[in-house]
């Protein structure tokens, strides 16, 4: 019972990290429709900056973090400026495998400039956990929870409740009536990919210090935060949220009961189960024909 | 008019999305080789219910049975392979085909040869492709779109990629077609050609259920009409009685389109 | 023209190991070929489906595992005290069976598909790739793990009346990988030209429509993806047999990026297309090795790959054939300029 | 006039970490050779190449190696699975190969006759293992592994041995390598009734399972295995969740007085540190510094920079390496016997952010 | 009411290799309702698309309210007075149609005034109005065309181009829009109309343009049209 509350508990607290993983990603690839392959690497980018505010400049680490979401933004940004813009109107195949390049040429820009050993950050928080009865949990990943949630909440007021997000939703469900309403796209869209780059470095800058921070620590996450998208509905973010923590609970109790070897299966069996009996994702967008 | 008999039954047809009923008890018949007009104020549920008799959607009561086949259950490419067939409101083609290539996948029910054969390039797979060819270009022609024949079907205007909507539709080889609005985006005159075009496919033998809001139009071609409103069949005849028929000029038709 | 060009290529490719003699630039053609079957099969999925399978190296994989376990042989507990004793039989029936099973696996994907598209069509492949990598991860008595099989035997070609011939010299595999691939690249060719794969256009560009027109959108999406998994498998069979050591590594993602981007690079739905973009992607790191530093080296393939499709965008093939007709005719081959539909498409 | 040899690691991609200190470590073992005025009056030539962490590179990287570059052995491969792909083309070229970190039973077992690996397969920590076993006074353990060769291969030579000193085995969990989160494995682990967890895995898992592990409150004793944990940046980066934590190693950097050659060990480290790499770095790069001078030596007896005299003369050579003799003894099926040599191990502990050493 | 507020002068534009304009001139005055009509494929929606910026002209010169506006972006054009009611509806398929709405507000401020103009839009077409939160994807065709000219007079300009706008409406609510037209340009808003529905344009607007093959070959007021020969025969079925 005990090893069963344990692992409802991490599963919360995976799930949120899942969350956090994913809604920068919804913005990116379920609204803007871009396969981006550079969320990965925008995540450990957001980590690497925690690691040099934090650890080479000796700033403080509740400071470090809206750096590397500024960081993220502008790295965001300029990317679309550079490596989207120019192919606004191909096929999102093309502008995917430009992603991959640029995903690939980061990702080793990375390696080659910090090398590839790991490195940590230290954060203020204490490192005996909070132990409640039978569960214990550490205070720095229930920061990295309350600090998911927050940015979670603001990234659903941003797109369901802001002109901007409207704006931003409008644009890419058909960006030339778009600009008949007077949306400036090109700023949609170099903005909606700085805002979801600057969640992906959120991520990282506050998972970085949870786990390690390495050069290609951002696959894995990215692969995770597409699973989680598709899961809960493209551009749905309550969709992403409820998708990261079934993939928390799938991965926590596959790994518990059935078998640490499966873990990852169980995550992923539960999204083609999910996908067979509901094709486009647990919160599907009305669709018609004629 | 003369006992034909029934291609289509429509039997209690009622369709909800969530809360929103966009059909409901929903019955009539549309006998082989007739002309019949289903209209309606916009909203009415006519296009839901050409989805429903084409199988994009099953109806939450009711069945639709055409030529003896009930077709509950049925996938659309099924359904299509029976003769039915169908246009779409909305523009609707393969916009990266050139409108000849756009004639040769609509041919697809008249092309089909063995996998293998294909794979093989067997004599009857070739002669096959001939026929094919030579059939597209005949529709090209029909729909009057040699000019266009190879530009992208998705560069066509509006009009124009109407047009090829239909030819796609006729390329299926219907006995029974449904058309959803074809003349709208076309004048006058294009409509009037049109509606000539529609007597001769009428005389080949083919069953047509159109619908339509344009009143001259449905007025001059319909054998009989059936109106829609909010779901419901509010009233049925020829010509002459929905056009004078009080509740349809009220919901439908309004006062000043007397001159229709 | 166009028959001229295949067949002078044709040629060329036959020639190469006449005059070039370098065992490591041979062995970098065979892996690349081996590369180039898998991609031309995804192609076939993505260039004229439109479904993006990226766990489309499950299929590679699974071939090459069912080809190591039929010509090594295993022997497998079974629930309820049952073994199942396999002893090993000729590679060449491995190759066989490789084809077969990657096949079967096609299918059951394919059937999938008929469900869901787009997006979702790729996250559901890259789980199938990812629950088949940790099987053979984790059935160890089967696949050994992460121990690998090792000692894999080389393809032989049986020839009646002469026994067999054993395939060890690079000579004699590239050979194999080019009869292999030329088939692979004929067989798609044939389909795709055939009403059938006017039926895979139709569904890519518009299923409703398609669909209306009476286009089996199960049926064609089978048959596409079983042909294309058996053809991955049939690589994947070539790889292990090449290698001769596979572990289940072979299903990293990695291994169907590189796929991607071979297709999409050369261009998507064009026949030749994977064939350039798999020659250039699988030479290039050859080619950078001796002239920059490990790092340096993939920073300069995202950078090839980028500019690649700033100057042609829709991929090597389609973006020069496009110029060509242009020049040669004068005017514009029309490229509908996008006007979106009022129902917005789920991204591929 | 050089003499070549082949350094085939993994210097991009997963392992890049790895076989960069491996790379480090040769170079300061060519560097020295050279200084002395190099072998059979010939400077030796490193030619690295990157294998990508990825076998199809491993293999290929060993036919540019050996036919391009026209280098007479090899070391290399880091990673079983590299390593592994890596052998058939020794086969093919009959060129030896000194094997300096890779752990798999298989690769002495398959009958490879041009594999001389210097690192100990799991068997052999595990049977190093066995003196110590009785000390610790073990009663059940629970193992929590990598996913690969090494991991399970540990587990399964550890338990056997284990199994035959009277000692439990409970849960054998694995873990994913590249995976970030084992909490899920921990909390199992947490609700044993084992006292001993053994973990094998690279440091950088390492460093994550003690932060969580501790976050759970796990309170048993942890013992890894494998030699690879740079126990520095453990604790650089785990901090006071790496106390109490036990380590089996083969190389002793923080006691050079205590290893089988102090005078090696110190020069090695003094250069090692005034190139600026890490000292943390130290316990994965001394294998590539050994590799290199076992692959010298060879050369050095064959009298010339031949495959075949080198494979030879590997047969003979004995030097001290950083952590004990390097002398190979045969292993594998007769007539194909791959050469093994036998490595010290050492177990050390962390108290207190700080290394110290168990006497057995 | 003389002064021309829009003036357009040999407009040449296209898509990639076709011409689809070949040098329109045409001019509207302020507070008019002018139509244009033509055979499909003649080029009247893109001389709409080309005013509103969606597709740059290659050559000649476009004028509002005497301000250059040539190449102008669709937002600089709309910021500027000039509202497009785009062909084929073109809503917003996963906002709501209260949404859709707000976008056609977009640029404007103060959502009192907005809210009004948007409850006015309700009474026109009480149909939204029963439909405001749907996904406006999933409305009729009726409804959604509805909808995207609801949007365009969200905006409140002081030009709206309609393309088409009768299309696939029932013929009542074809007579409400058509009332609404002549409201707004009785109002004071400048009105360019491409119609299909040639017979309803020509008669009620104050001067006419016909377009065919890109060229317009004829021009003068709505009944003038009306009366043509040409005009009869090929676009009013007569
Ligand atoms: N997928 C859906 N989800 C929700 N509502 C829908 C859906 N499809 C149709 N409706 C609603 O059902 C009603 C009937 O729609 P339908 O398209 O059948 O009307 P119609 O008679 O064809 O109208 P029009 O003449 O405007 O084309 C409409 O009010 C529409 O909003
Ligand atoms: N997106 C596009 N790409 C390429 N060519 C186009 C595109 N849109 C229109 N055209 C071409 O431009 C010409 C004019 O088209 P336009 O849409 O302006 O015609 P229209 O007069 O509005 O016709 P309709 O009455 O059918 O809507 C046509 O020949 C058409 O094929
Ligand atoms: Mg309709
Ligand atoms: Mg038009």
């Amino acid at each position: 019972m005990s090893e069963f509350l344990q692992h409802l508990v991490n599963m919360l607290v995976l799930g949120g990290t899942y969350a956090l993983l994913g809604i920068g990603l919804t913005l990116i690839f379920g609204i803007m429709n871009v396969v981006n392959f550079t969320h990965g690497v925008l995540y450990t980018f957001g980590a690497y900056i925690m690691f040099i505010v934090v650890q080479q400049l000796g700033l403080n680490f509740f400071l470090a973090l809206p750096v590397a979401v500024l960081a993220g933004w502008l790295l965001g940004a300029a990317i679309e400026l550079t490596l989207l813009r120019p192919l606004r109107g191909s096929d999102i195949d093309t502008t995917m495998l430009v992603m991959i390049g640029a995903w690939i040429a980061m990702q080793s820009g990375t390696l080659w400039i910090w090398g590839g050993v790991a490195k940590s950050v230290a954060t203020p928080f204490p490192e005996a956990p909070l132990v409640l009865g039978p569960v214990s949990v550490s205070w720095l990943r229930l920061f990295v929870l309350a600090a998911a949630a927050m940015l979670i909440l603001v990234t659903y007021l941003l797109i369901n409740k802001t002109s901007l997000g409207r704006a931003m939703r409008a644009t890419f469900q058909d960006h030339d009536t778009a600009s008949l309403m007077g949306v400036n796209v090109d700023m949609i869209y170099t903005s909606t990919f700085a805002i979801g780059s600057s969640l992906a470095a959120a991520a990282g800058a506050l998972l970085g210090p949870v786990y390690v921070i390495f050069p290609q620590m951002g696959d894995l996450a990215a692969v995770k935060a597409f699973a989680i998208v598709i899961l809960g509905g493209l551009g749905n973010i309550t969709g992403a949220v409820i998708g990261g923590f079934i993939l928390a609970l799938a991965e926590e109790l596959g790994a518990g009961y059935v078998s640490s070897g499966y873990r990852d299966a169980m995550g992923f069996l539960i999204i083609i189960a999910v996908l067979i009996f509901r094709p486009t994702g647990l919160f599907a967008r009305a669709e018609r024909v004629g | 008019m003369t006992a034909r008999s029934i291609a289509m039954t429509i039997d209690q047809v009622a369709v909800r999305f969530g809360g929103l009923v966009a059909i409901s008890d929903m019955s009539f018949t549309v006998g082989e080789g007739e002309i019949v007009s289903l209209i309606g104020p916009n909203g009415a549920g006519k296009t839901t219910a050409f989805n429903v008799m084409t199988g994009f959607l099953t109806p939450s009561a009711g069945h639709v049975t055409y030529q003896g086949t009930t077709l509950t259950g049925l996938k659309p490419h099924e359904i299509a392979d029976l003769g039915l067939i169908r246009t779409f409101q909305r523009t609707s083609v393969f916009p990266n085909d050139t409108v000849y290539d756009n004639l040769l996948i609509g041919l697809h029910r008249q092309g089909r040869v063995r996998l293998l054969d294909a794979i093989l390039g067997l004599p009857g797979a070739r002669a096959s492709e001939r026929r094919l060819r030579q059939r597209a270009s005949e529709l090209l022609e029909w729909v009057g779109l040699e000019r266009r024949a190879h530009d992208a079907a998705g560069s066509l205007s509006y009009g124009e990629q109407r047009l090829v909507g239909v030819a796609l539709a006729l390329a299926a080889e219907p006995s029974m077609l449904l058309l959803d609005e074809p003349v709208s985006g076309m004048n006058a005159s294009e409509t009037h050609r049109f509606v000539e075009l529609i007597r001769g496919i009428r005389d080949r033998g083919i069953t047509i259920l159109l619908v339509e809001h344009d009143m001259p139009m449905v007025m001059t071609v319909s054998d009989r009409i059936v109106v829609l409103n909010y779901g419901r069949i509010i009233a049925e005849g020829t010509p002459d009685v929905i056009r004078n028929d009080p509740a349809v000029i009220e919901a439908y038709l309004g006062h000043g389109a007397g001159r229709a | 023209m166009r028959a001229i060009i295949t067949i002078l290529a044709v040629i060329t490719l036959a020639s190469v190991p006449l005059w070039l003699r370098d065992p490591y630039l041979l062995n970098a053609l065979i892996t690349t070929g081996i590369f180039v079957i898998g991609a031309m099969s995804l192609n076939l999925l993505l260039g004229f489906t439109g479904q993006l399978s990226l766990g489309h190296i499950a299929f590679f994989g699974i071939g090459a595992y069912v080809s190591a376990l039929t010509s090594l042989g295993f022997d497998i507990g079974l629930p309820g005290d049952v073994r199942l004793v396999h002893a090993p039989w000729p590679p060449i029936i491995g190759f066989v069976l490789a084809i077969l099973i990657a096949g079967l696996c096609g299918y059951f994907v394919g059937l999938l598909s008929f469900r869901v598209r787009g997006a979702y069509f790729v996250i559901v492949t890259i789980s199938f790739a990812e629950v088949v990598r940790l099987v053979a991860l984790n059935w160890v008595e089967l696949t050994q793990g992460p121990l690998a099989l090792t000692n894999i035997p080389s393809i032989a070609l049986p020839l009646p009346g002469f026994g067999e011939l054993t395939l060890r010299t690079k000579m004699q595999n590239y050979y194999l990988v080019l009869v292999v691939a030329l088939i692979a690249y004929l067989l798609i060719a044939r389909l795709v030209h055939s009403h059938f794969g006017r039926a895979m256009r139709g569904l890519m560009e518009n299923e409703t429509l398609a669909v209306s027109v009476g286009i089996d959108v199960t049926r064609t999406l089978t048959i596409a993806a079983v042909i294309s998994a058996a053809i991955a498998g049939a690589a994947g069979s070539l790889y292990a047999h090449y290698i001769r050591i596979i572990d289940p590594e072979v299903f990293a993602f990695i291994n169907t990026v590189t796929m991607v981007i071979m297709v999409i690079s050369g261009g998507k739905g064009s026949l030749a297309g994977p064939v350039i973009g798999g020659l250039i992607f699988g030479l290039l790191p050859v080619a950078l090795r001796p002239v920059m530093a490990p790092e340096a080296q993939w920073i300069a393939y995202g950078g090839v790959l980028i500019a690649i499709l700033f100057v042609l965008p829709r991929g090597i093939v389609p973006s020069l054939a496009q110029r060509l007709t242009r020049q040669r005719s004068g005017t514009t081959a029309l490229a509908p300029v996008a006007l979106p539909e009022t129902g917005a498409k789920e991204p591929a | 006039q050089t003499i070549k040899i082949g350094v085939n690691e993994p210097l991009t991609g997963a392992f890049a970490a790895s076989g960069t200190y491996v790379v480090n470590g040769a170079r300061i073992a060519a560097d020295e050779i050279n200084a002395k005025g190099g072998i059979l009056g010939k400077k030796i030539e490193l030619v690295i190449e990157d294998n990508k962490s990825n076998p199809t590179e491993a293999a290929a990287v060993a036919e540019k190696l050996i036919t391009s570059d026209k280098v007479p052995v090899l070391m290399g491969a880091w990673g079983s699975s590299l390593t592994l792909a890596v052998m058939p083309k020794l086969m093919e070229y009959e060129t030896p190969m000194v094997v300096e970190t890779s752990s798999s039973g298989k690769i002495t077992t398959t009958g490879n006759p041009f594999i001389f690996r210097i690192s100990p397969p799991s068997a052999v920590e595990a049977a190093a293992f066995k003196g110590i076993v009785d000390k610790l006074a073990l009663k059940k353990v629970d193992f929590l592994v990598i996913n690969n060769d090494w991991g399970r291969g540990t587990a399964e030579d550890f338990s056997k041995m284990m199994k035959d000193k009277g000692i439990t085995i409970g849960l054998v969990e694995t873990m994913d390598q590249g995976a970030q989160d084992m909490s899920a494995q921990l909390s199992k682990i947490k609700s044993s009734d084992s006292e001993t967890v053994i973990v094998t895995t690279a440091v950088d898992q390492l460093t994550l399972i003690f932060k969580q592990a501790a976050a759970l409150g796990l309170k048993k004793r942890i013992i890894t295995t494998g030699g690879s944990q740079n126990p520095d940046q453990i604790i650089a980066q785990a901090g006071a969740a790496a106390n109490g934590t036990m380590h089996l190693t083969t190389f002793l950097p923080w006691f050079p007085d205590k290893t089988p050659n102090p005078e090696a060990t110190n020069y090695f480290i003094t250069e090692w540190k005034k190139r600026g790499f890490e000292f943390a770095g130290c316990t994965e790069s001394f294998r590539g510094y050994d590799g290199i001078r076992t692959a010298a030596a060879a050369i050095e007896k064959a009298g010339k920079a031949e495959p075949a005299a080198i494979k030879a003369a590997l047969w003979n050579i004995n030097i001290k390496g950083l952590n004990g003799d390097i002398v190979f003894r045969k292993s594998g099926p007769e007539g194909k016997e791959s050469g093994q040599s036998q490595p010290n191990v050492y177990l050390i502990e962390i108290n207190d952010g700080k290394v110290e050493m168990k006497t057995l | 009411m003389e002064r021309d507020v829009l003036e357009i002068r040999d407009m040449v534009c296209g898509y990639g290799g076709v011409t689809a304009l070949r040098g329109i001139s045409l001019d509207v005055k302020a507070g008019q309702l002018v139509a244009l009509i033509g055979a499909n494929g003649a080029g009247k929606s893109t001389t709409l698309r080309a005013i509103s910026g969606l597709v740059p002209p290659r050559s000649g010169q476009m004028k509002f309210e005497g301000i250059d506006i040539t190449g102008a972006r669709p937002p600089r054009v709309l910021a500027s007075g000039i509202a497009h009611c785009p062909e084929g509806r073109r809503v917003f398929p996963h906002m709501s149609v209260e949404e859709n709405l707000d976008m056609g507000a977009y640029l404007r401020r103060g959502s009192g005034e907005i809210a009004a103009d948007r409850d006015r839009i309700y009474t026109e077409f009480p149909r939204l109005a029963e439909r405001r939160r749907q996904a406006a994807g999933t409305l009729s065709g009726g409804e959604q065309q509805m909808l995207a000219i609801g949007r365009a007079l969200m905006s409140r300009p002081r030009l709206i181009m309609f393309d088409e706008p009768s299309l696939g409406l029932a013929p009542n609510i074809v007579e409400r829009t058509f009332a609404i037209i002549r409201g707004i340009r009785d109002a004071g808003t400048t009105v360019l109309l491409v119609e299909q529905n040639a017979f309803a344009a020509l008669e009620m607007c104050d001067h006419a343009y016909l377009l065919e093959n890109g060229r317009i070959v004829l021009s003068g007021a709505g009944t003038e049209l009306i009366e043509n020969e040409h005009v009869r025969k090929a676009y009013l079925g007569g």
